[in-house]
């Protein structure tokens, strides 16, 4: 097994180019790569499309601002497909205000369409939408007697991955509700950045309890503790 | 008679359809206090969307571990015999009909079992969630309400006009007066809760109810 | 977390009725549930339709026999549909003789249409088999300039699964290569019946190495040892 | 000259193009002999479709796991740093495109990249098992044939006439007398094996060559 490289939060920021679609890991937070996001409100990128189960909370009133919303606020992203904004005051104003394009997903759907990706899939039939605004646009398929929209896979140009456990090789494991997109997100995109509370040897992961499989990454990141 | 809006009684009514082994999962804000009525001796799985089975209460205060949250961010636990998985299982077990019931909160629910619940046109748009997903794929859907809007309004509709969540996937509304099962293009009045009459139910709600030949009185205490 | 019935192999394929589908988890019989097949060739039931990679080795010179190749000698299946038969000459000549229907589908297409079943999908497009007589009777979807046929989703009736750990709630873990179909068919049955090297109490599997979630499995069964 | 079938030269030539941390599925018979040739100091990655990454080599007499098969259901052994998945991750990781190369064998492969390797309709019907998935998906895709069929006819041909496998998915052909790109609609001939001659090459095989302008003569040892 082959050892993958061992970088810096800001190294790896600087592989997402002005215009990438970014990926991320996590829900409400709860299992994005925090770090990584530093880096990247630090360096700034612009012109990026995030893909994310939501853009964790902004409290306009307070201010106060959680994960990726730091991002939002900096408007680093001129769109957002997303499954919900309820706690981001800010992105609902940006979306609201005609500032930023937001693309509301049902959050079956962004994980089925992002596994597609991965998995080579065209796309997949899915009733979730059917008879709904999410509807609009998309070919309708009647599979014995049922309608089902489809859904076409949904790629990135770079995941950002929080993982609790890495080994050199980047077979990951994850915490507890920490996992929910980011396996998906692992097998979608050419450019994989884990940032992992610990990295551990080659050989040391249980092959039984590896969530991702090495070959889905490309970077390694050590968390700060 | 008065209208009091009354969550706890619709929690109560929902909690009362469960039986052991039920797999459920709760949409966020009163749907979520229905896990608070579950009658003693049955036992059912709760499901979390975001990658979990097993949702038990909140933990002690001090025990907190920001890991392990519900589908609304919330700090949670989880119980013996539960298990983490990534979103694309999560709502595999949704949508693929392994969830029992689900119980939505609801802005609008029509007679024809549609669902809006996500979105008021350039005012509030939090996004569906996994709503969506939950409203087709669980066995059996509840709609979970007060029966009128602070306006006095009648939630219960001939027809949406919001945006729907679903279309016709609704199964059941309980709301706090009475219990209504979606049949037929109409709600069918199953239950009417004391001290509510069919007949007050019959000139208060905007849409078309009939009432069931079992229709009869409960009181939820 | 509510236990599932601990029963006996005869107990569990008296859930089977002539006619049904049953998904066979296991790869050249490797994940295979032997009790099962064993108590299921024991009582007959005929007009099966089965699904699994495939029917295990069926030698004709030798007349040896692994698996689910006995039960297909005993013409209990009306239909299979499998990956690969190579092993088994038994099923190549009933085949050829017309005597049983086999439909032989690409290993990845099989995967995916089990667990889009599982997952309450309608079907999947995938780019495996366009340009060659797997696309015959399908549709054919162009996405983004690429080819894609349309598989739909295929159900079973019965699962008949080989698991290394359950929990008395039905939670699994598998053995190494025995893992493959069993997690997928689990999730597409009515029935799932689980054949596991051991059965523990609730709560002593770890939450975070658990593949088949508790929701899936109606029946558990000790594996002879 | 005479024609003598050398698997050997096909499997060491293919593995000579492996690259440190290349991930690669070799296909069940002669494919799975490039295995024994890669160089020294190069590592790649096996996956077996059946479910695992870091395919190792057989196990010692008395210590096989009939657990830990490959794809033909021989026993075999993990890697460090391997991991164990099922059917629908295992063909997600090949259709995905996560597979830099996959090796497979050939019935018949013509100039338009075709393969045909799974059926000879009324005789041999084996099935494609994991090989149409594997041609599409791997990032390139190696056919290894010896050049010509036991009647001495060239494997290589302008069109299959078996029942295709993929269709122009194939990007090499490495025979035991040459290796060859498919290109433009017809076999680029990129090496001639010692002790055989472009010359040879281009008068036995029954389909369209086009000498490559770097063509070079390869001694296999």
């Amino acid at each position: 097994m082959v050892a993958k490289p061992i970088i810096t939060a800001d190294a790896a920021v600087d592989l997402i180019r002005e215009g990438a679609v970014v990926m991320l890991g996590g829900f409400m937070g709860c299992g994005s790569p925090a770090g990584l996001l530093d880096a990247l409100e630090r360096k700034g990128t612009k012109n990026l499309t995030l893909v994310c189960n939501d853009t964790a909370m902004h409290n306009l009133k307070s201010g106060e601002m959680t994960f990726v919303a730091r991002l939002v606020a900096k408007k680093q992203f001129k769109k957002m497909i997303v499954t919900h904004i309820g706690l981001n005051g800010e992105t609902q104003r940006q979306m609201n205000a005609g500032e930023t394009e937001v693309q509301l997903v049902p959050q079956g759907t962004l994980a089925e369409i992002i596994r597609a990706a991965g998995a080579g899939l065209g796309g997949v039939l899915t009733p979730t939408g059917v008879g709904t605004e999410v509807e609009e646009g998309k070919k309708v398929v009647e599979v014995d007697g049922r309608k089902y929209l489809l859904e076409k896979a949904l790629r990135g140009d770079v995941a950002l991955i929080r993982a609790k456990k890495a080994d050199k090789a980047g077979n990951l494991t994850y915490d507890k509700t920490g996992r929910n997109f980011n396996p998906l997100m692992a097998s979608a995109c050419e450019t994989v950045i884990v940032e992992a509370d610990e990295i551990v040897e080659i050989g040391e992961l249980d092959p039984e309890v590896v969530v991702t499989p090495s070959v889905f990454v490309t970077h390694l990141v050590r968390a700060r503790q | 008679m008065e209208y009091v809006a009354n969550k706890e009684n619709i929690a109560k009514r929902i909690a009362r359809f469960f039986r052991d082994g039920d797999v459920v999962n709760l949409g966020i804000g009163l749907p979520t206090l229905v896990g608070n009525y579950v009658p003693a001796g049955v036992t059912i799985v709760l499901q979390s969307e975001n990658g979990f089975l097993g949702l038990g209460p909140a933990p002690a205060k001090g025990e907190e571990d920001p890991m392990l949250v519900n589908a609304g961010g919330a700090c949670v636990t989880i119980q013996p015999g539960g298990c983490f998985f990534d979103s694309a299982t999560s709502f595999g077990i949704i949508r693929g009909g392994h969830v029992d019931y689900t119980v939505l909160g609801v802005l609008e629910v029509d007679q024809l079992g549609n669902l809006a619940n996500y979105k008021v046109p350039g005012k509030l748009v939090p996004g569906m969630g996994g709503a969506m997903d939950l409203t087709v794929g669980a066995k059996k859907v509840f709609a979970a309400t007060q029966h009128f809007d602070n306006s006095g309004a009648s939630k219960l509709l001939r027809r949406c006009r919001l945006p729907l969540t679903a279309a016709a996937e609704v199964d059941y509304v309980v709301t706090d007066i009475g219990f209504f099962e979606v049949r037929g293009g109409a709600f069918a009045l199953k239950e009417y809760f004391k001290p509510y009459t069919v007949e007050y139910i019959l000139e208060k709600t905007d849409a078309d109810i009939v009432v069931d030949k079992d229709c009869m009185e409960v009181d939820l205490g």
